[in-house]
C-alpha cells in the first residue's frame, strides 16, 4: 500500500489535534490535543524514514516522544497547579491578562 | 507498484546496516560552554536535593555565577582560538555549529543570563517575610496561593532556590538553539528552553494568579507552536532525506537531480520545502515574538516574575533570533526569493503591530512587551537583507537591546508599593520628583529604546536599517523609521509621567536594591552609553562573526 | 595635529552641563554662576575661533580635525568650520549667557515644594541649557554628516526637558493646567522634530547606501561626497537624489520651521520659560536652516533647484502667514513665535533664492534674528514675570511706569520689523534683494510683510506700552541691574551690526561663494552694465574680494 | 571741507545718544545740549554753504566716503554722503528751521516732565533728516527716510498715556510704511538694472534703459513719496499726526519731514524724465492731492488739522511741480523752502494760540484774540498773507510760478492741471482766511473764566519773529534775477516751458481768484458770527470733515478686512493645519485602541490567530513560489 497514504493520515491528525486546541476548553485536553498533534508528526517522520529508506525519521521519532513526556511533567504541574488554585481546568477562565 | 518495490529494497538495504554504524566523535572542547552550563544545572539539582535548605541559595548562587562565568570564559577561550573565523567547523557529528555567529550569540546569551541570575537572586526588594529575606518567586509554587501550606512556608521562610538550576537547563538550551545545525537539535534545543521558561514563569511571589494564567498560556501557545516546528520539520524531512542544515541545503541547491526517481514523489517536492520551510520559520517567529504570533508575548511578560520576564525578553530573543538567522542563511539561501517577501510582511507588521498596540497600553511591562515586539520587527529587517552586513547588525543590535532590556526590566523591579511592583503606568507619576537618578536611568533606557542618538539604540537601529537599505529594501527602512516614530510616543509618554506630572500623596516608593541589581542596572547603563558613544569594537566584533559555517 | 580648538569649544559647555548637574541641591546659587562661568569660558573659545578663522583662505572648512570614529558605518569624526558656521557659533556662544543671565530666578524651587535631597530644578536647568549648546555648537562644526544628525537628534532631548520642565508661571489657569499644557507642548515639539528626524534618518541611511553602491566604500564625508560629485566619480539617480533631499529637507523644514510644518513653535514658545524660548528660536532652530544652506545645497544641487520653486513659494506663504497670525495674537509670547515664523520664512527665502545677496542675507539674518528675537523675547520674559500674565490684554500704560523696560521693548520691536539702522534691516533687505534679482514676483509679493510687520510690532508695543496706566501694572518696576546687563548688550550689537554688518559679511561671502559655486548658480547679471561706481577708489578691500569671488 | 558733512548728522546724533540714553541726571541740562547742538548743525551748515557760494557752479558738490556699508558680491551699499546744491537747500532749511523749532520748544514743552526725551526725539529727527537728504544711494536714503518715520513716530506719540497719540502715532508709521514697500521696491529694481542703486551711475546710467523698468522704478519712487509726503491715496496720516506736540507738527509734519517726497522726486529727476507715464502720475496726484487737502482745509474745526490739511495741499502743489518735469523742479524746491518758513511759522503761532488757550484746538471756541497775543497776531497774519499768495510775499512767488510752470506743460494737461492749480490758489485762500478770522478775529466765543488768553514767552515768539521774516522776504530774495533756479539748476536741470498764456495773465488770474476766496471766506465767517457748535453743514462738508470718507475707506477694507482675514488664518491654523497633525497622532491612538481589541486574554483565540497566520504564512510563501 502506497506509504503517502500514511501522510494523509498524519497531515489529518495533525489538523485534529489543531482544532482539538482550537475547540476545547478543558486545558488537560487541549493538551493532549497538542500531545496528538505532537504524534502526527512522529507518524510523519516514520513514514518518511520508510519511503527515504533511512534511520533518521524512526530515531527522530523517539527523540519527539521523550519530548512530548517531558513535555507532559510540566504541562501537567502547571495546569495542576493552576487547577489547584481556581477548581476549574478551563483554559478560559484563565484569561485576567488582556488588551 | 514497483517504485514502492524498490523503495523497499532501499529499506531492507538499510535495514542490514546496524552494525556499521560508527561510534560519534564529539569534541567536548567545542562544545564546552553548553556543557557546562548543563553539568551546573545537573549540579545544581544535586544541591538541591542534599543541601539544607539555609545554605542553598548562596551555594546555587555561586554555582550559577561561576558556572556562567566559567561557560563565558570558554566561548572567549573558543572565540581566541580561532573557532569564530577561521577554524570554524561543525562538531558532534554535523549536530551542532561552531562558528563565528554561534560563539558571539553564547557569549551573548551567557553575559546576559549572567546579569539576569543577578537580579534572580536579589533579596532586598520584597520586604522581609517573617525576619528572613525573600527573593521575588514563590516561597513554595506548589501549595495554593493564600492557602494554609503556602502561608506555612513564608512563615518557614522557604524560598524556590530551584530557580537557578532550571534557569540553566533554560540557557543551555539557549546556548545550543543558535548553534544546532540540524532540525532535531533544533528541535530539542528549543524544548530544552522552553520548558524551564514555563516553569519560571509560574513562579511569582505576588500575584500568582497571573503568574500561573501567563505560564499556562505561555505552555499551552508554546507546545502548540512546537508541534507546528516539528511538523515542519517533518515536512523538510520528507523533502530532503535527512534534517542536517548542509544536506537540506544541498538538495535545494540542485534541486531534483540527481534523485532515485523512486522518490519523485517527495524528495524534492517544492510543496514539502515551501510549507515545511514555513512552519519551521513559524515556530522561530513564535519564539521572537514576531506579529501574528506575538500574542503570547504581553500576557507572559505581564505575569512571569520581572526577573524572568527580563530574562526572557532578553536571553530568549537572542537565542530564537540565532537559530532563525542560521535556518534562513544556511538551510534556506536557495528559497531567499520565496522567504524574502514573506518577511517583508512580517517585518513591517511586526513593527507597527507592536509599536501602534503599545501606545495605548497602562501597564509597564506589558507596554515593555510590546516594545519588544516592534524591536523584533527592526530586527527582521536586518534579517531580511541577507548579506553578511545584515548578520554582524543583527547580532549587534540583540547585543544592545538585550542589555538595555534587562536593565529596564531591573528598573521595574525596584518601583514598589504595598501590593509588589507597581507596574500600573499611572503610578509612575512624579517619579522623577521622588527619585531622579532612577528615574534617569530608566530615561535612559527608554531614550534607547526609542533609538535616540548617542544610545545603543540608535547605533543598533542604524546598523539593521542600513543592511536593509544596503540589500534594496529601502521602503521597509522607511516603515521602519515612521514605526520608530510611532514608537518613540509612548517611550516619552513614560518619561512626561515621570518628569513633568506632580508626584500622587500616596505613589510607589523606589526600594533599594544590593548590589547585585545594582550591577544589573548599571551594566545596562554602561554598555547602552558606551555602545551609544563608542561602538566601533563591538560593530566590529560582530563584523567579524558574521560568517555561517555551511 | 594642531590644538583642537572646535572640540574643545564643544567640550567645554559639555563638561560644564556635567559638573552643573553633578552640584548638590543646596548650592543653587554656585550652581549659576558655574553655568555662567563655562558660558563665558565658550564665548571666548568661540571668539578665538573667530579670530583663527581666515576668511580668506582657500579650502572651504578651516580648524578641520578628523579623526577615524566608526568605520563600519564609514563614519569620521570630522570637525570643520566656514564663514557662516563661525558666525553662528559665535551668536550661539554669545547668546547663552544671556539666557543663563535672563533666566537666573527662573528654576528657583518654589517654597510651596516640599523639601527633596534629590529634587535639583535649578542645578538641571542650567546643565541642561548648557548641554544644549554644547550640542548645538558641535552640529554646527560637524563636517560629517553622520555626526551631525547624531547631534541634530540628541538636542532634541535636553531642549525637551527644558520645555516640558520649566514654566513661567503665567499660564493663567493654575500651576496644574499650566504644567499640563507644558508638557503637552513639550511632546509635541519632541514628536514633530523626532519624526522629522526620523524621516533624515532613512534619508541619511539612503545617502549611505548610494555612497557605498558607487564610491565602494560609504561614506559620510561632506567634502568627500563633494569632491567625488565633483569628479564625476558620484553620480547619484535623479529620483533618488530627490527622494534623499527630501528626507533631509524634511527635518530640516519642521525644524527651521517652514509653514506648514511650523505648529509646534508657538506652543513651544509659549509655553516656555522667556530663555527656554529664545533657546529655540534663537539657536537651536538655526541648526535646521545652517544644514539646508550647509548640507541640503550642497549634498544635492540638482535636487536642491529641482524643489526651488515649491520651497520658495511654501518660504513666502511662512513669511505672510506667521506675520498675519502674528497680528491677530493675544500672547506675547506666541506672538514672537509667529513673527519668528515669518522670519524664518526670509530665511529660508534667501537660502533657495540661490544668489549671493540671498544665502548672505540669510546667513546674517539667522545671526541677526538670534539676537534681535532674543532681546525682544528676554525683555518680554521680565515684563511677564512682573505682571504674571502672558496676555496683551493684561498690560498697558507700562511705559509710564517703567521707562526702561518699555524703551528696550521698542527696540526689540524695531529690529523685529527690521527699521533701517537696526541689524535685522541689513539681512533683511539683502534676503528681499537676492531673491528679487532672481524672482521678482516673489521678492515683490515678501516686501509686503514689512508692513505687516511693523503692524504686530506696534500693535504689540501700544496695547502693552502706551495708553492710560492699569492698576496691575502701576506698582511694575522697571529693569533691573541683572536686566540691562542682558539687554543692553544685546541692543548695542544690533545697533553695532546694523551700522557695520561688514565683519560679518566679509566672513560669510566666501563661504556663500563656495556654496553656490557647489550648487552651480551664479548671481543675475543686471540688465544694463554701469560703467563703474564713480570713484572706484571707495571699494574697500573686501569688495575687491568680491570681485575675485564673482570672477570665479 | 567734506570731512565736515559728516558733522552735519553726527551732532544731533550725539544728541539724540546723550539725551536717550543719559538718563535723569540729564533732564536739566537736556533742552539746551539738543539745542546747542542743532544750532551746531546749523553752524556747519552755514559754514558749507558760504564755502559752496565761493565755488564755481559745475564744481560746488561734495562727497564724502564713510565707510563700505554692505558689500555682497555685487551689491555694494556704501555709507557715503554727498552734499550739492539741492542737498545743501534741504540741509539750510532743515537745520535753520529746526534750530528755531528746538528754542520754540524750550518754552513750549517747558512744564512737561519728559522734555529731555523730547528734545532727544527732535534731535534723533534731525540726524535722520539730514542723512536723508546727505545720502549718496538710495539705500542709505532709505535709512534716514525709516529713521524720519521713526522719529515722526515717537513724537507724534510722545504723549503716549493718550491713546488718541498713540493710535495716530501707529497710523502715521503704517501708512509710511507702505510708502517705504514702493522705496525699497524701486532700490530692488535699480539693483537689478543697474547693479547699483548710487545716485551718480544709476541717474546717469537712464538714458540706456528700458523705458518700462524706468517707469516701474518711478512709478515705486512715487509711492514712497506719497507716503512721506501725505499725498493721495496715503495722506490719512497726516491729519491725525496732529495729535503730537505743535512743534513736531511745525518742524516735521509741515517743514520738513512732509517735503521728502518731493525731495525724492526731484533727486530722481532724471529716471522720471526718462519716463513720462511715471511723470504723469506724479502730476495727477499732485494735482488731486492739492484739491483734496485744500478742501479738508475748509471743513475742519481743529486749527492744527486745518493746518495740516494746507500743507497737504501744499505739498501737492510742489509734487505736481516736481512732476512738471525740468521746468518744474526748481519751483517745487523754491515753493519747499518757502512754504517751511510760512507754514512752520503758522504752526508756531497756532501752537502759541494753544499755549494761550489751555491747549484748545478748536477755532470756533476762538475769536478776537488779535489783541490779546499781537505778536502772535502779527506772525500768523505775515504767514497767512505769504501763503495766500498775497502779492510780494514769499508764497506769491513760489505758488505763481507753478501755477505758470503747470499751464506750460502744454496741451490739454497743461489747460487742466493749471485750472486745478488756479483753483487750489482759491480755495488756499477761503480756508486761510477762514482760519485767521475765526482765530483772530470776531467775537470772543470763549470764556475769560476759564481761559486767560496772554502772550507766549521769547523762546516761543523770537523763532515765530523770524520765521515770519522769512515767510516775508524769501520768494522775493529767491526770485531777483532767478537767483534760486541757476542755484539748483546743475543738479536738476531747468527748462523754460513755453506756457499758452502769459506770465502776467496767470499772475493776474492768480490775483483774482485770490480775492475771490478771500472774499467768499471774509462773507462767510467775517460778516457773521461764527457760531461754537459746527452747524451740520452741506454733505460736501461733512465729507470734508471727514477727510473725503477717505478714513472710513481705509477702516472697512483695510482694518476690518484685515481682521477678518487674520481671524479666518487664526481659524485655519488651529482647524487644519495643527488639526492635521493632531488629527495623525488620534488615529494612531484609536487604532492602537482598535488593535488591542485582538489582545482578547483567551488562549484559544490567541491559538486561532496562531493558526490563521500560519496558513497565511504557507499560503504567502507557496504564492511567492507560484509567481
Amino acid at each position: 500500500m502506497n506509504p503517502v497514504n500514511y501522510l494523509y493520515l498524519a497531515a489529518l491528525l495533525f489538523t485534529i489535534g489543531a482544532a482539538g486546541v482550537l475547540i476545547r476548553r478543558n486545558a488537560i485536553v487541549v493538551f493532549m490535543c497538542i500531545e496528538l498533534m505532537l504524534n502526527a508528526c512522529n507518524l510523519a517522520f516514520v513514514v518518511f524514514a520508510r519511503m527515504h529508506g533511512n534511520l533518521d525519521g524512526q530515531i527522530i521519532a523517539f527523540f519527539t516522544m521523550v519530548v512530548a513526556a517531558a513535555e507532559v511533567v510540566v504541562g501537567l504541574a502547571i495546569i495542576v497547579s493552576i487547577f489547584r488554585t481556581r477548581h476549574t481546568a478551563s483554559v478560559d477562565d484563565a484569561s485576567l491578562m488582556k488588551l | 507498484m514497483s517504485s514502492v518495490a524498490s523503495v523497499h529494497s532501499l529499506w531492507t538495504v538499510a535495514a542490514d546496516m546496524p552494525g556499521r554504524i560508527p561510534a560519534p566523535h564529539i569534541e567536548y572542547a567545542q562544545l564546552a560552554p553548553t556543557l557546562i552550563v548543563l553539568g551546573a544545572a545537573v549540579v545544581g539539582v544535586l544541591i538541591e536535593a542534599f543541601l539544607p535548605r539555609r545554605s542553598r541559595y548562596y551555594a546555587q548562587l555561586l554555582l550559577s555565577v561561576v558556572a556562567l562565568a566559567a561557560a563565558f570564559a570558554a566561548v572567549i577561550g573558543l572565540a581566541a582560538g580561532g573557532f569564530g573565523s577561521a577554524k570554524a567547523h561543525i562538531a558532534a557529528m554535523g549536530a551542532i555549529a561552531v562558528d563565528g555567529p554561534a560563539l558571539f550569540l553564547q557569549g551573548t546569551i551567557l553575559l546576559v543570563s549572567l546579569i539576569a541570575v543577578f537580579t534572580f537572586a536579589e533579596r532586598r526588594l520584597d520586604p522581609a517575610a517573617h525576619g528572613n529575606r525573600v527573593d521575588s518567586f514563590a516561597a513554595q509554587a506548589a501549595a495554593v496561593p493564600g492557602g494554609k501550606a503556602e502561608q506555612a512556608a513564608v512563615k518557614a521562610g522557604f524560598t524556590t532556590t530551584e530557580v537557578f538550576p532550571i534557569v540553566l537547563f533554560a540557557i543551555g538550551g539557549m546556548l545550543v538553539f543558535p548553534a544546532a545545525n540540524d532540525l532535531l537539535t533544533l528541535f530539542i534545543a528549543l524544548e530544552v528552553f522552553s520548558l524551564p521558561l514555563y516553569i519560571l514563569c509560574a513562579l511569582a511571589r505576588r500575584q500568582r494568579l497571573l503568574s500561573q494564567e501567563s505560564a499556562v498560556k505561555y505552555f499551552l501557545l508554546g507546545a502548540f507552536s512546537s508541534a507546528f516546528l516539528l511538523f515542519g520539520v517533518a515536512l523538510l524531512y520528507g523533502y530532503a532525506g535527512t534534517v542536517t542544515y548542509s544536506g537540506i541545503a544541498e538538495v535545494i541547491s540542485d534541486g531534483a537531480k540527481q534523485i532515485d526517481p523512486a522518490l519523485a514523489g517527495t524528495m524534492g517536492n517544492d510543496v514539502l520545502l515551501l510549507i515545511g520551510s514555513a512552519l519551521v520559520v513559524m515556530g522561530l517567529l513564535f519564539k521572537v515574538g514576531a506579529v501574528p504570533f506575538h500574542m503570547w508575548t504581553p500576557d507572559v511578560y505581564q505575569g512571569a516574575p520581572t526577573p524572568v520576564t527580563g530574562f526572557m525578553a532578553a536571553a530568549t530573543k537572542v537565542a530564537a533570533f540565532g537559530a532563525l538567522l542560521r535556518l534562513l542563511y544556511v538551510v534556506l539561501p536557495g528559497l531567499r526569493w520565496d522567504w524574502r517577501p514573506v518577511m517583508w510582511g512580517v517585518a513591517i507588521l511586526t513593527m507597527l503591530g507592536g509599536a501602534i498596540v503599545a501606545i495605548t497600553q497602562t501597564d509597564i511591562k506589558r507596554m515593555l512587551a510590546y516594545s519588544s515586539i516592534a524591536h523584533a520587527g527592526f530586527i527582521l529587517a536586518g534579517v531580511i537583507a541577507t548579506s553578511e552586513n545584515g548578520i554582524s547588525s543583527v547580532l549587534f543590535y540583540l547585543g544592545a537591546y538585550s542589555f538595555v532590556t534587562l536593565g529596564a526590566f531591573a528598573v521595574v523591579t525596584l518601583v514598589r508599593d504595598a501590593g509588589g511592583e507597581a507596574t500600573q503606568l499611572s503610578k509612575w507619576a512624579g517619579l522623577g520628583r521622588r527619585s531622579p537618578l532612577v528615574a534617569a536611568v530608566f530615561a535612559i533606557f527608554l531614550l534607547a529604546f526609542a533609538g535616540i542618538p548617542l544610545t545603543s539604540g540608535f547605533t543598533g537601529k542604524f546598523a539593521v536599517f542600513k543592511a536593509a537599505a544596503e540589500s534594496g529594501a529601502g521602503w521597509l527602512v522607511v516603515v521602519g523609521v515612521l514605526s520608530s516614530a510611532i514608537a518613540a510616543f509612548f517611550y516619552i509618554r513614560v518619561i512626561v509621567l515621570m518628569f513633568f506630572n506632580e508626584p500622587k500623596a500616596e505613589g510607589p516608593t523606589v526600594a533599594v536594591p544590593s548590589p547585585l541589581t545594582t550591577t544589573a542596572i548599571a551594566f545596562g547603563v554602561v554598555v547602552t552609553l558606551v555602545l551609544g558613544l563608542a561602538p566601533q569594537y563591538f560593530l566590529h566584533l560582530a563584523g567579524q562573526a558574521s560568517v555561517f559555517i555551511r | 595635529m594642531s590644538f583642537p580648538l572646535l572640540t574643545v569649544t564643544a567640550a567645554v559647555p559639555a563638561v560644564g552641563a556635567i559638573a552643573t548637574a553633578a552640584l548638590p541641591a543646596a548650592r543653587r546659587t554656585a550652581a549659576k554662576w558655574l553655568a555662567l562661568l563655562f558660558s563665558l569660558a565658550t564665548l571666548a573659545l568661540a571668539l578665538l575661533i573667530a579670530f583663527r578663522f581666515r576668511p580668506g583662505a582657500t579650502g572651504p572648512y578651516q580648524l578641520t580635525e578628523s579623526h577615524t570614529w566608526i568605520p563600519d558605518f564609514g563614519v569620521r569624526y570630522e570637525l570643520g568650520v566656514d564663514g557662516i558656521a563661525v558666525a553662528l557659533i559665535a551668536l550661539t556662544a554669545l547668546l547663552i549667557p544671556f539666557v543663563i543671565l535672563a533666566g537666573w530666578h527662573d528654576a528657583d524651587v518654589l517654597e510651596d515644594t516640599r523639601p527633596n535631597r534629590r529634587w535639583r530644578p535649578t542645578q538641571g536647568f542650567f546643565a541642561l541649557i548648557l548641554a544644549v549648546e554644547a550640542m548645538v555648537v558641535i552640529s554646527f562644526e560637524a563636517t560629517d554628516v553622520f555626526l551631525f544628525y547624531l547631534f541634530f537628534e540628541a538636542m532634541l532631548i535636553p531642549m525637551y526637558f527644558l520645555i516640558g520642565g520649566f514654566g513661567d508661571r503665567a499660564g493663567g489657569h493654575g500651576e496644574e493646567e499650566a504644567a499640563a499644557q507644558r508638557s503637552r507642548a513639550a511632546v509635541k515639539f519632541l514628536l514633530y522634530n523626532l519624526a522629522g528626524g526620523l524621516i533624515m534618518l532613512a534619508a541619511v541611511i539612503g545617502l549611505y547606501a548610494v555612497t557605498a553602491d558607487q564610491l565602494g566604500t560609504g561614506t559620510f564625508s561632506l567634502q568627500q561626497i563633494v569632491e567625488a560629485r565633483a569628479a564625476g566619480k558620484l553620480d547619484i539617480a535623479t529620483g533618488t537624489e530627490r527622494l534623499l533631499f527630501l528626507g533631509f529637507f524634511f527635518a530640516f523644514a519642521v525644524k527651521a520651521p517652514l509653514w506648514p510644518l511650523h505648529t509646534w513653535l508657538p506652543g513651544a514658545m509659549g509655553e516656555s520659560t522667556a530663555p527656554v524660548a529664545v533657546l529655540i528660536t534663537a539657536v537651536v532652530d538655526k541648526v535646521g536652516t545652517f544644514a539646508m544652506l550647509r548640507f541640503c545645497l550642497q549634498l544635492f544641487p540638482q535636487a536642491s533647484s529641482w524643489a526651488t520653486p515649491v520651497i520658495l513659494v511654501l518660504a513666502l506663504i511662512s513669511v505672510l502667514y506667521g506675520a498675519l497670525l502674528a497680528v491677530a495674537q493675544r500672547d506675547i509670547k506666541r506672538l514672537i513665535a509667529y513673527a519668528s515664523i515669518s522670519h524664518f520664512g526670509f530665511i529660508v527665502l534667501g537660502i533657495f533664492a540661490m544668489t549671493s545677496q540671498g544665502q548672505s542675507g540669510a546667513t546674517l539674518y539667522m545671526v541677526n534674528h538670534g539676537i534681535s528675537t532674543a532681546a525682544l523675547m528676554l525683555v518680554a520674559g521680565f515684563l511677564i514675570s512682573r505682571r504674571g500674565s502672558r496676555l496683551i490684554a493684561d498690560y498697558g500704560g507700562v511705559q509710564k511706569v517703567a521707562p526702561i523696560l518699555a524703551g528696550t521693548f521698542l527696540v526689540g520691536g524695531l529690529a523685529t520689523l527690521s527699521l533701517p539702522g537696526l541689524a535685522p534691516f541689513v539681512s533683511e533687505f539683502l534676503v528681499l534683494v537676492g531673491t528679487f534679482s532672481r524672482y521678482p514676483a516673489i521678492g515683490v509679493i515678501a516686501t509686503v510683510a514689512i508692513v505687516l510687520a511693523a503692524l504686530y510690532v506696534l500693535v504689540l508695543y501700544q496695547r502693552t506700552m502706551t495708553g492710560p496706566v492699569r492698576d496691575e501694572v502701576r506698582a511694575m518696576p522697571d529693569l533691573r541691574v541683572r536686566e540691562l546687563v542682558v539687554v543692553a548688550p544685546l541692543i548695542a550689537l544690533l545697533i553695532f551690526l546694523g551700522v557695520y554688518p561688514k565683519p560679518l559679511t566679509d566672513l560669510v561671502n566666501p563661504a556663500v561663494g563656495h556654496t553656490l559655486s557647489v550648487v552651480d548658480k551664479k548671481d543675475p547679471q543686471p540688465a544694463v552694465q554701469v560703467d563703474a561706481v564713480p570713484g572706484g577708489d571707495r571699494r574697500g578691500p573686501a569688495v575687491r574680494d568680491q570681485d575675485v569671488e564673482a570672477a570665479k | 571741507m567734506e570731512n565736515l558733512i559728516a558733522l552735519l548728522v553726527a551732532a544731533p546724533l550725539v544728541g539724540a545718544a546723550l539725551l536717550l540714553c543719559g538718563g535723569k541726571r540729564l533732564d536739566r541740562a537736556g533742552h539746551w545740549i539738543g539745542t546747542l547742538l542743532a544750532v551746531a548743525s546749523f553752524a556747519v551748515a552755514a559754514v558749507l554753504f558760504a564755502d559752496m557760494l565761493g565755488k564755481a557752479a559745475g564744481h560746488r558738490a561734495l562727497h564724502q566716503h564713510l565707510f563700505s556699508w554692505i558689500p555682497v558680491g555685487g551689491f555694494r551699499a556704501d555709507v557715503a554722503f554727498q552734499l550739492d546744491q539741492l542737498s545743501m537747500t534741504f540741509v539750510l532749511l532743515i537745520t535753520g528751521v529746526g534750530s528755531l523749532i528746538h528754542i520754540y520748544s524750550i518754552g513750549y514743552m517747558e512744564h512737561d516732565e519728559r522734555r529731555r526725551r523730547f528734545f532727544g526725539y527732535l534731535n534723533l529727527f534731525l540726524a535722520a533728516m539730514l542723512l536723508l537728504v546727505l545720502a549718496d544711494n538710495y539705500l542709505l536714503l532709505y535709512v534716514g527716510w525709516e529713521g524720519v518715520g521713526l522719529a515722526s513716530y515717537l513724537l507724534i506719540g510722545f504723549w503716549q498715556h493718550k491713546p488718541s497719540a498713540a493710535t495716530a502715532a501707529k497710523k502715521a508709521f503704517l501708512v509710511n510704511r507702505v510708502g517705504d514697500i514702493g522705496l525699497s521696491i524701486a532700490i530692488m529694481v535699480m539693483f537689478t538694472t543697474f547693479g547699483t542703486f548710487a545716485f551718480g551711475p544709476v541717474l546717469a546710467a537712464t538714458g540706456d534703459t528700458g523705458e518700462g523698468r524706468l517707469t516701474a522704478i518711478g512709478l515705486m519712487l512715487l509711492l514712497a513719496a506719497c507716503g512721506k509726503s501725505a499725498q493721495v491715496p496715503l495722506q490719512s496720516w497726516l491729519g491725525d499726526a496732529m495729535e503730537g506736540p505743535t512743534p513736531v507738527s511745525a518742524l516735521i509734519h509741515a517743514a520738513t519731514m512732509v517735503t521728502a517726497g518731493v525731495y525724492l522726486i526731484t533727486r530722481s529727476g532724471a529716471i522720471f524724465n526718462a519716463a513720462p507715464t511715471a511723470q504723469l502720475a506724479v502730476v495727477v496726484v499732485g494735482a488731486v492731492t492739492l484739491l483734496f487737502g485744500a478742501i479738508v482745509g475748509c471743513a475742519k474745526d481743529d486749527i492744527k488739522k486745518a493746518l495740516a490739511g494746507s500743507t497737504m495741499s501744499q505739498i501737492g502743489y510742489m509734487i505736481l511741480a516736481a512732476g512738471l518735469g525740468p521746468i518744474g523742479y526748481a519751483f517745487a524746491i523754491m515753493h519747499l523752502v518757502t512754504h517751511g518758513f510760512f507754514k512752520a511759522g503758522l504752526f508756531l503761532g497756532a501752537g502759541s494760540v494753544m499755549h494761550g488757550m489751555n491747549d484748545e484746538v478748536d477755532m470756533r471756541r476762538y475769536g478776537g484774540l488779535r489783541s490779546y497775543m499781537p505778536i502772535t497776531f502779527v506772525t500768523f497774519g505775515l504767514g497767512y498773507l505769504a501763503i495766500i499768495g498775497f502779492p510780494g510775499l514769499s508764497g506769491f512767488f513760489s505758488k505763481d510760478k507753478i501755477i505758470e510752470a503747470a499751464f506750460a506743460k502744454g496741451g490739454a494737461e497743461g489747460w487742466i492741471l493749471g485750472a486745478a492749480a488756479l483753483l487750489g490758489a482759491a480755495i488756499t485762500a477761503f480756508y486761510m482766511t477762514r482760519v485767521m478770522l475765526m482765530t483772530f478775529f470776531g467775537e470772543k466765543r470763549w470764556n475769560p473764566a476759564e481761559v486767560h488768553p496772554h502772550e507766549s514767552p521769547k523762546s516761543m515768539t523770537i523763532p515765530m519773529i523770524v520765521l515770519a521774516v522769512g515767510s516775508v522776504f524769501a520768494g522775493g530774495l529767491f526770485s531777483i534775477d532767478d537767483a534760486f533756479v541757476t542755484w539748483l539748476e546743475p543738479v536738476t536741470s531747468f527748462a523754460h516751458g513755453n506756457s499758452p498764456v502769459s506770465a502776467t495773465a496767470v499772475t493776474a488770474a492768480t490775483i483774482v481768484v485770490l480775492l475771490a476766496g478771500v472774499g467768499v471766506a471774509w462773507l462767510k465767517y467775517g460778516r457773521k458770527p461764527v457760531p461754537v457748535a459746527a452747524p451740520r453743514g452741506s454733505v460736501l462738508t461733512r465729507a470734508a470733515r471727514r477727510d473725503l470718507l477717505q478714513d472710513d475707506f481705509n477702516h472697512i477694507v483695510f482694518v476690518r478686512g484685515g481682521e477678518q482675514l487674520t481671524r479666518t488664518l487664526v481659524q485655519l491654523d488651529h482647524s487644519l493645519v495643527d488639526g492635521a497633525v493632531n488629527g495623525t497622532a488620534a488615529s494612531m491612538g484609536g487604532l492602537s485602541g482598535l488593535l488591542r481589541r485582538l489582545q482578547t486574554g483567551f488562549v484559544r483565540s490567541y491559538a486561532v490567530q496562531m493558526l490563521g497566520g500560519a496558513a497565511v504564512l504557507v499560503a504567502a510563501t507557496l504564492l511567492m513560489r507560484s509567481v
